[in-house]
């Protein structure tokens, strides 16, 4: 029980350290020259300066940001626009083939066009990102608002609420828990696209870090980029998961009680 | 002549409609070969489309075999996940890290192993393809209702037969979404492997029609993909209306 | 007294085609302002349905509902639900006294504290005092149900429906409950119909008893309670009309039933 | 010196854009009466973009983007010419092949993986101009796709067979005994008897036909730190390792690829390429370098 | 007679700390083979949870549960239970049918089909034979809880837990499914535990009456049901030694709930 307990708190440190395990096997199972695949040691090496020289946490943190100005941006217009189509049936059905559309559009092949509609700054960044991010929330949540038991909703217009009260009322709580998962997601794919953005067109960043260090050939430093984006992922997620708390803690403690 | 009356027709077509109208209209304004509207989109689709077509045909079967081992291996994953309750908060920030990597720094990781044939590029898709579809049915599976779970308990199912019976239905809406999701990421990756580690492929042909400045080109190509993208969707649509009513039985009874 | 309710000619089927299934079968009765009256039938003849289609939360295929002389079209104010599925009713992301609360969202004399106040007050009364910053699915099933009619009792509507509301209440509890309802429909001239299938119930609360046929369904017999205003557990329940009411019904439902025993045919 | 003039400048990371970095860092060109205004993008058709849209006045990349913009009806002009390279030694970039293909000269790439950073690139026409010459058809080999970063891996774990690679892969994959690379030829195009254009500055037809003297201003101050950084090696090695990220060893090696110290850039030294673009089958018509080219620099 | 279930000094509270509840404290009891007792308590005293402990699926704090012998340490073959939350324990996305075949899903000596003839089978006994190819939530709360009941019934357990299974349907259904599920626990020679809030039920059904006190909860009464072991609605519930049982019962819960009123604390 206490190591369960110990386990659990520390599971972030636990999923880090496996990670790095299974790395350095690789690493040390030599299938590819150490040069291009490292040992963990020169890894940190490259992190430690990189950290030292201070560039890493300035272009962290310029990500990090960014993808947290994504992934609230994308999850505002993603359950903004479920919820159009919850409301507006007639909407939805008209964006569903939209949506089809647009989600497996890659956004490298648009950044010509983009960049002549929308600049080199923060408009370009923000359509990327956008433009793949958006799709976990909106999906989730039009399915789980779609699912909502028609018992709750009729007790919703039994107290003479409005449709539009119901949809925020009753429909919007009972979906949250998986709106949630599709936040999480997109918080992923949010970080994602904020690198492949930097590297398009960037002029800081961690994307713009690992096409510098891996013009340079300094391999170790592109690896340890790579570890502080997967990083990253838990620390954007740890953030989320305080917000899911608030919002769904109802949920969580439900389903996570186990009979 | 009779789907023209039909009312479901329009809803599903005013949209999409508009949007290529306003399309249009500020690229004639913004006259450059850089911004090219529908209608020049169109004209390069009738010029392109042999290309297109062949060269499409290369990016769907490695989209679609990496879409595929990435649902064989990860709906189980993400029940079995979501039913070892420990095990599966304890590796969360692990999916979380590994899902995270963008797939241009994953790409050079992979061809050192795979090489830069299909190999790789099917390795990339499935990595891409399997993050929606772990995290969808992770989540789905771990929360089902502690009431379905205590059926399953009193039954005595086996750990197996809980996942099977009652996880997976259960889920079953949820991996839906996470299917959506995980076929456009399957077809964007598709898309942008082929752009990294080009050989062939729709991904080499916008690339080389954007490098000419063929706006209207790319664009063609990346038409295709879209049509693509949209008919597995409605496929999906069908399966949820056939398989997952149950789900949604208030959207089809409306009281 | 002036009509409350008035049902006429309701029918309502599931489905379509060969697999329809009718339920309602022109089921008509009235009900006036301040009665409080007892629906009875078998399970799953439709009384659900028919508490849904007075409330105004499902169209009827055919018939109307009038509500104080207004034809029904939708949900309108001044009606009150206890819905049989209590637990699925509750919102699992409130609080028991947020449920309650949320029941009086339509009232706009109190304010937010006084609402809060009347939850908890409601919430002692249906004897959940110490559950109020509880969720519904920490309680028992019985628990969730008082919650249920606390939110119910909240909005203080005219007209309120109650199907079974006291299925899942130990049976002390249900005269406390009993009682409690009769008390407030008195003291806010509420107007109430009750669904339950405890006839001893039925006759006890009610002013009249509707007795439903099985599907499809019609109405029976309609038979009035003569039993004065006052009822009391002990008294009312050994004065010997009662149990003459109580023998009517109990012969009524036995008739038909009587007819097709226990295996129904969809 | 009040109001200074601005400058957008859009470019893609190359060994000759380093003068540039090192005099924007000094502040030369301010001290001028210039604002520049550096974005780096990926890929000369986003640099091209960037002038089209009116986001960039001008920039930096090869050749290949800008003529392709031009014939595609985008009006660029090149206006100076930052690297060249000639016969013999002074080249920059290379076809190399690894020990293990068995390629030993060009003729063997028959049938081979060779790869290429980006399509319709330099790099493509040097593979083609070279195959050309060595007389097999471009069909006959499989080209791959491949960022320069990522060649040396790929070369060594056998992905590909021979890669057309510049500095500072080169000097990498050249020292590395595992892949033991042959060097099966050098140079753009086969024939570099002349200096041959590498990286151009190009800009907007418009923005030139109005702001020439800010660009003349511009050329002036460039040339001056291109020539100080040919004077002094140390500081030629220390821009690398600063603007390029390159490590103090690599830098050893490194050379800025300048043939001619003067920028000056003409229509006939466009005119070769576009004579092998046209030879290759990279362009399918003969084209005329006449307005493409407005040289600033005389 | 062998002893079937032994409950020995259960106890169980709900959160912890200052928050936390007492629910049971310390239960002790124990049930013969073939045996048929009832539990009565009031609304919220823990008899679902204390069901859930003897059916091997919640941990007690305290005590220990023995199934023929053996501490259940996890839910066991043998053991059937009838959930109370019959609505979300069947699945929406099974058939009636099939939610019945399900039930039998650990036996193995029938065929596919043998099991799906024999699931029909039980849903006619249930009173559903028509809606077989129905799904859960196209019923009425009635019939879902019958098709609980022939989920429960189809793995014919050594024992049956049975959760207020009846508490849904009407009068007339649930005396023939009163006397259904005697009459099965008499042939397949089942021990039967069955909470219920009607005293007049849990009487006639049962060898014994359990009756248990308010949280935190004991067992208050344990009584015997000297009817013998033919019943008959008419003649069983006519019987003086019936009434004079259910006085007791009556009189066990009157007692300690005038102690204190409906009002509780937690
Ligand atoms: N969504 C639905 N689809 C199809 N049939 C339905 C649906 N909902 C209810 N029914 C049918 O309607 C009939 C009446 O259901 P209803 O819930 O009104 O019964 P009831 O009288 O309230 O029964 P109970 O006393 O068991 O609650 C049932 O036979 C049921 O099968
Ligand atoms: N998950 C939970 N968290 C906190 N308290 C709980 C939880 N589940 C049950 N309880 C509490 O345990 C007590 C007993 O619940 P239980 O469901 O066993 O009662 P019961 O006797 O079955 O009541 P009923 O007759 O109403 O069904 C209740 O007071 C309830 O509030
Ligand atoms: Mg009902
Ligand atoms: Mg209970």
């Amino acid at each position: 029980m206490a190591l369960e307990r110990w386990i659990l708190r520390f599971r972030s440190l636990v999923s880090l350290a496996l990670i790095l395990a299974v790395w350095q096997g690789v690493a040390m199972l030599e299938l590819v020259p150490r040069k291009y695949f490292p040992p963990i040691p020169d890894i940190a090496a490259g992190f430690w300066s990189m950290l030292l020289s201070g560039e890493l946490l300035a272009g962290d943190s310029l990500t990090l940001g960014r993808a947290l100005v994504g992934i609230v941006g994308s999850s505002l217009i993603g359950i903004g626009l479920a919820l159009l189509g919850e409301m507006v049936p007639a909407f939805r059905s008209a964006f569903r083939p939209i949506a089809a559309i647009v989600q497996p559009i890659p956004p490298a092949a648009l950044v010509p066009m983009a960049i002549f509609m929308l600049g080199l700054g923060f408009k370009l960044y923000a359509f990327v990102i956008i433009l793949v991010t958006i799709w976990p929330p909106y999906l989730n949540g039009a399915a789980a608002l779609a699912a909502v038991g028609d018992v709750e909703v009729k007790t919703g217009r039994m107290l003479g609420l409005s449709e539009r009260d119901i949809l925020f009322r009753i429909k919007l709580p009972a979906a949250w828990p998986e709106i949630f998962a599709g936040i999480r997601y997109a918080a992923t794919i949010s970080l994602i696209a904020v690198v492949v953005a930097e590297m398009l067109a960037g002029r800081d960043g961690l994307g713009f870090m690992l096409i510098r260090k891996a013009f340079a050939t300094r391999i170790p430093e592109v690896y340890a980029l790579m570890f502080v984006c997967a990083f990253n992922g838990v620390v954007l997620n740890a953030l989320i998961n305080l917000l899911r708390w608030r919002i769904t803690g109802w949920h969580m403690r439900m389903t996570e009680r186990t009979p | 002549m009779k789907r023209l009356a039909d009312k479901s027709f329009w809803n599903a077509v005013w949209l999409p409609v508009a949007i290529l109208a306003v399309w249009q209209v500020l690229a004639m304004r913004a006259h450059t070969p850089l911004f090219p509207g529908p209608w020049q989109t169109l004209l390069a689709i009738s010029k392109l489309y042999p290309q297109i077509v062949g060269q499409l045909g290369f990016t769907l079967s490695r989209a679609g075999i990496g879409f595929l081992i990435a649902a064989v291996l990860m709906v189980p994953l993400g029940i079995l996940l979501g039913r070892l309750k420990l095990l599966g908060k304890v590796l969360e920030p692990a999916i979380d890290m590994l899902a995270t990597l963008p797939p241009p720094a994953v790409v050079p990781i992979v061809m050192l192993f795979a090489g830069t044939g299909d190999a790789a590029k099917i390795v990339i898709i499935a990595y891409a393809a399997a993050v929606p579809l772990l995290m969808n049915t992770y989540e789905a599976s771990r929360t089902v209702h502690p009431s379905a779970n205590l059926v399953a308990r009193a039954l005595h199912l086996t750990k197996l037969e809980a996942m099977l019976h009652i996880d997976l239905p259960a889920a079953l809406p949820m991996i839906a979404t996470g299917v959506r999701l995980a076929v456009s990421s399957a077809l964007l990756v598709a898309v942008t492997s082929e752009m990294l580690l080009a050989t062939n492929g729709i991904g080499v042909f916008i690339q080389r029609q954007q490098e000419n400045f063929q706006i209207s080109g790319g664009l063609a190509g990346i038409a295709f993909i879209s049509l693509a993208g949209l008919i597995i969707n409605s496929i999906v649509f069908q399966f949820e209306k056939r398989w997952l009513f149950w789900h949604y039985r208030n959207a089809n009874s409306k009281g | 007294m002036e009509t409350m309710l008035e049902a006429r000619e309701l029918a309502k089927s599931y489905g379509t085609g060969a697999g329809a299934l009718k339920i309602l079968d022109g089921i008509s009765f009235s009900v006036k302002k301040g009665e409080f009256v007892s629906i009875v039938g078998p399970s799953g003849c439709g009384k659900t349905t028919l508490l849904m289609a007075l409330a105004g939360l499902l169209k009827p295929d055919a018939g109307a509902v009038s509500f104080k002389g207004k034809v029904l079209t939708g949900p309108s104010a001044g009606i009150a639900v206890v819905f049989q599925d209590y637990s699925r009713s509750l919102f699992a992301w409130k609080s028991n006294l947020e449920n309650v609360v949320f029941g009086m969202i339509r009232n706009t004399t109190l304010s937010k504290a006084e609402k809060r106040a009347k939850g908890r007050e409601l919430l002692a009364a249906v004897g959940l005092d110490g559950f109020a910053d509880h969720y519904p699915w920490q309680l028992s099933g019985g628990m969730q149900q008082r919650v249920a009619i606390a939110r119910g009792l909240a909005s203080e509507s005219e007209l309120l429906l109650l199907d079974e509301p006291l299925a899942a209440v130990d049976a002390q509890t249900r005269a406390d409950m009993q009682d409690l309802l009769l008390e407030l429909a008195e003291r806010f001239q509420q107007t109430c119909i009750l669904v339950t299938h405890d006839v001893d119930e039925a006759v006890y609360m009610a002013d009249r008893v509707v007795v439903l046929t099985r599907r499809p369904t019609r109405v029976d017999h309609d038979i009035v309670v003569d039993l004065g205003d006052r009822r009391d557990q002990i008294t009312t329940r050994e004065d010997p009309r009662f149990l003459e009411i109580r023998h009517d019904v109990m012969a009524a439902i036995r008739r038909f039933r009587a007819e097709t025993p226990l295996a129904e045919k969809a | 010196r009040a109001e200074n003039t601005k400058l957008r400048f859009a470019y893609l990371l190359a060994d000759s854009m380093l003068p540039i970095m090192a005099a924007k860092k000094a502040g030369d060109y301010e001290k001028a009466g210039i604002d520049l205004e550096l974005t780096e993008v990926q890929g000369g058709p986003a640099v091209v973009a960037a002038i089209a849209s009116g986001e960039a006045d001008i920039g930096y990349a090869a050749p290949v983007p800008p003529i392709n913009a031009r014939i595609n009806g985008i009006n660029v002009k090149m206006v100076l010419a930052l690297a060249h390279e000639v016969d013999p030694d002074k080249k920059f970039s290379w076809l190399v092949a690894t020990k293990a293909s068995g390629i030993t000269k060009l003729a063997d790439v028959k049938g081979k993986k060779v790869a290429f950073n980006a399509n319709g690139g330099l790099c493509e026409l040097t593979w083609r101009d070279h195959l050309l010459a060595a007389g097999i058809p471009f069909e006959e080999v499989q080209p791959v796709i491949l960022p320069f970063p990522q060649q040396e891996a790929a070369l060594e774990q056998g992905s590909i067979d021979a890669a057309c690679t510049v500095n500072p892969f080169y000097s990498s994959v050249i020292g590395n005994k595992a892949i033991d690379a042959t060097v099966i030829a050098q140079g753009i195009i086969a024939d570099e008897k002349e200096p041959v254009i590498n990286d151009v500055v190009f800009a907007g037809d418009d923005y030139l036909a109005a702001n020439r003297e800010t660009l003349k201003t511009f050329a002036a101050v460039t040339d001056k730190a291109r020539r100080a950084m040919l004077a002094d090696r140390a500081k030629e090695e220390a821009a690398a390792v600063e603007f390029l990220g390159l490590t103090p060893e690599t830098a050893k090696n490194f050379h800025l690829p300048i043939v001619r110290p003067e920028m000056t850039i003409s229509a006939a030294d466009v005119q070769k390429l576009l004579d092998s673009m046209h030879k290759t089958g990279m362009l399918p018509e003969p084209v005329q370098a006449d307005d493409m080219v407005d040289n600033l620099a005389q």
